[in-house]
């Protein structure tokens, strides 16, 4: 049997391979002459360019390093941004930060909504069902599931971004990071912290 | 079936071990140029709300089985051939194959949407419509009918609702809302707070 | 790609065909000695008999001969086909009849509940999920899309199978048919109208 | 994904034109033999509750994209393993290929269930409770927290909340509650009610 779906009625034929229907669409388009000169190299510029979460972990050092910072960073997230070169989301960027009794995770029940000025493409499976259903449903036992053990007399706030505003979470900061320099504060920062869903 | 915050039945979160940043493959990047910058210059409403309802009208198994750009693929193809860039035929001969679209729009066009508002103020009382709209909506089924707190303003945003169905656009006033976790399940999740972005439209005072 | 699945990272294995799993699992639970002697001639017997609609049909037939007979059925139906000798579901059995100004119709939104002893098997949209989830929500946009069209003042009653009542709707009777016996009325009661989702 | 009363985003409803009475195939006919008969018998808990349970415990796109007897092959498969009566290696290596199962109970077992309640009359109006049980119930979300009145007393049934997570057994009084749909949906729907059949345990006095 060639076809996985055939047999369950709803689905006589399966769709052809994403790849395929990805590729007709483009090859279409193009014909139809909606895709300018350049797209091939955009493209590949972009597939071949990820800024990654670094400008997000630039953030977080310069927050831990600097009192004020953190201060103007959690008042007005993206003019605090824009202070390190880092332009913020269209909407509005709100940062969060973790305190001894406070846990802050990001989520988007939606779509998939995400900074990706600050922290890149999201991943995978912050774009999937489980990660979407049920951080607003049980968010203690999926950060569990998911391997950050938030103690239980921390309160947790999941921040479901619905509208134009995007998230990020300073997480705390690790003990015996004193002597460490700004660059190297950004090099511990991971990208799963300023998510939420991994504590340092 | 976008609207899945609480929805049970799925699984455990899986994480690729070594996820590469970026795209995975080169038809993502290109979709992703294709559905968000070039077609919409070329659809009668290629704003935001009315993208990302072409996504919330597939078919909601395809929805489920379909990785986010391949999503993409789906709701791009699916306003291409609404708005007669494209044939679905000529979508099927190229791919070889079925190319499934999204569902049609259901919602009524609107023609003449009220003035956006801006009622409430940080620390108000509020209470989620209990409404179900057919058409475009950013607000989450999980929280309607329930009491919560407002504790940010965010300033003014084009209204979805409105900016998916109509050539009009209303902007109006957002805000953070609070939900103590155990108001909206009754299961008790002491010291817990879902923090939902709504806009004014979705709220009245409680 | 003989894998219509593989691409859209969820499934990277589509299952087997549901033809050769059913088969695996009969296959490995007669092996385990589950299976009792007769099974196979019990599924043909099964497989080749379906005792279709017929049972309703004539509890609707008798209803519209009897007045009184379908004042029994209205208020209690489970004694009322029992005295046909036609065995009702393991719960309560319920009619519910249409008037003038009022359609009923029958669904089941958490999985297919159904007359079975009364109405045979339910036919496969109304175990689906299109059925099911948009009956409850908008029944008049969807029986006009089934083509019942119900007029505008009457009143519809849904009855969501929830719990362990099984409903049987009886519709109204046709015009022109003051003639016919008791047979021939049973012969013009679709399946689709002691559902609900038709009109005589 | 079995909670489907109200869920938007799924098309028209296709009836095959000729569809066959009876079962399409032997298999349904030996499935449906197997997974409500013998199979029970088997089982540390083979109650109707149990048996549901397992089907509705299904990855939601595997549940939608499965025909009615498809998800039945899934729950009986699901309930061998987990018995121990046969393991997902022999399934996958007679089937020659992936075996999906339905995924683990989450419900904690219920081991001192309070008894059954007979609290409403015909004519009370009653408010369905907001809780979003982890386990099997027959409480649909569409209705929860909304207003309805008792219009039929359908006497005492096994409560499917205890049934299907305990060695125990609560028979409790149901009802018929009356819904107006535009209490359910807000969008003026006239005329319409909907009525569903529910379990003293799920209603509070209104």
């Amino acid at each position: 049997m060639s076809d996985a779906h055939a047999h369950d009625d709803h689905h006589p034929t399966a769709p052809s391979s994403i790849e395929r229907r990805a590729a007709a669409l483009e090859d279409l388009l193009t014909e139809k002459g909606l895709v300018p000169e350049g797209f091939i190299d955009e493209v590949n510029r972009m597939s071949e360019h990820d800024i990654g979460p670094m400008n997000g972990a630039k953030i977080v050092a310069r927050a831990w390093a600097d009192p004020e910072y953190r201060a103007r960073l959690l008042e007005h997230g993206t003019a605090a941004a824009a202070e390190l070169g880092i332009s913020g989301p269209e909407g509005d960027f709100v940062v969060v930060a973790n305190e001894p009794g406070v846990h802050n995770v990001v989520v988007c029940t939606l779509c998939s909504c995400y900074p990706w000025s600050i922290l890149g493409q999201p991943p995978t499976w912050y774009k999937e069902a489980p990660y979407r259903a049920r951080m607003v449903r049980e968010p203690r036992v999926l950060l569990k599931e998911m391997g950050c053990d938030v103690p239980g007399d921390v309160d947790i706030r999941v921040w479901d971004s619905s509208a134009e505003v995007r998230y990020l979470v300073v997480p705390e900061r690790p003990a015996g990071t004193e002597g460490l320099s700004e660059e190297e504060l950004a090099g511990i920062v991971t990208r799963d912290s300023m998510i939420g869903v991994a504590r340092l | 079936m976008h609207d899945l915050g609480g929805r049970q039945g799925f699984g455990p979160v899986v994480r690729e071990p070594n996820e590469p940043g970026g795209y995975h493959a080169r038809w993502e990047a290109a979709t992703r140029l294709l559905f968000r910058v070039l077609l919409p210059r070329h659809l009668p409403n290629g704003r935001d709300g009315a993208l990302r309802h072409a996504i919330e009208r597939m078919d909601p198994a395809l929805y489920l089985e379909s990785s986010y750009y391949a999503r993409w693929v789906t709701a791009a193809a699916t306003l291409a051939v609404e708005s007669g860039i494209l044939t679905r035929a000529e979508l099927e001969e190229r791919a070889g194959g079925p190319f499934p679209l999204s569902g049609p729009v259901t919602a009524e066009k609107i023609t003449d949407p009220p003035p956006g508002r801006s009622r409430f103020s940080v620390g108000d009382r509020v209470r989620v419509r209990g409404w179900h709209p057919r058409g475009h909506t950013r607000c989450p089924w999980y929280i309607r009918g329930h009491i919560g707190v407002v504790t940010r303003c965010d300033g003014d945003f084009s209204l979805p609702d409105v900016e998916a169905h109509s050539d009009h656009r209303v902007d109006e006033a957002t805000y953070s809302v609070r939900f103590d976790a155990d108001e909206l399940w009754n299961d008790g999740q002491p010291g817990v707070t879902v923090n939902v972005d709504l806009w004014d439209s979705y709220l009245e005072p409680a």
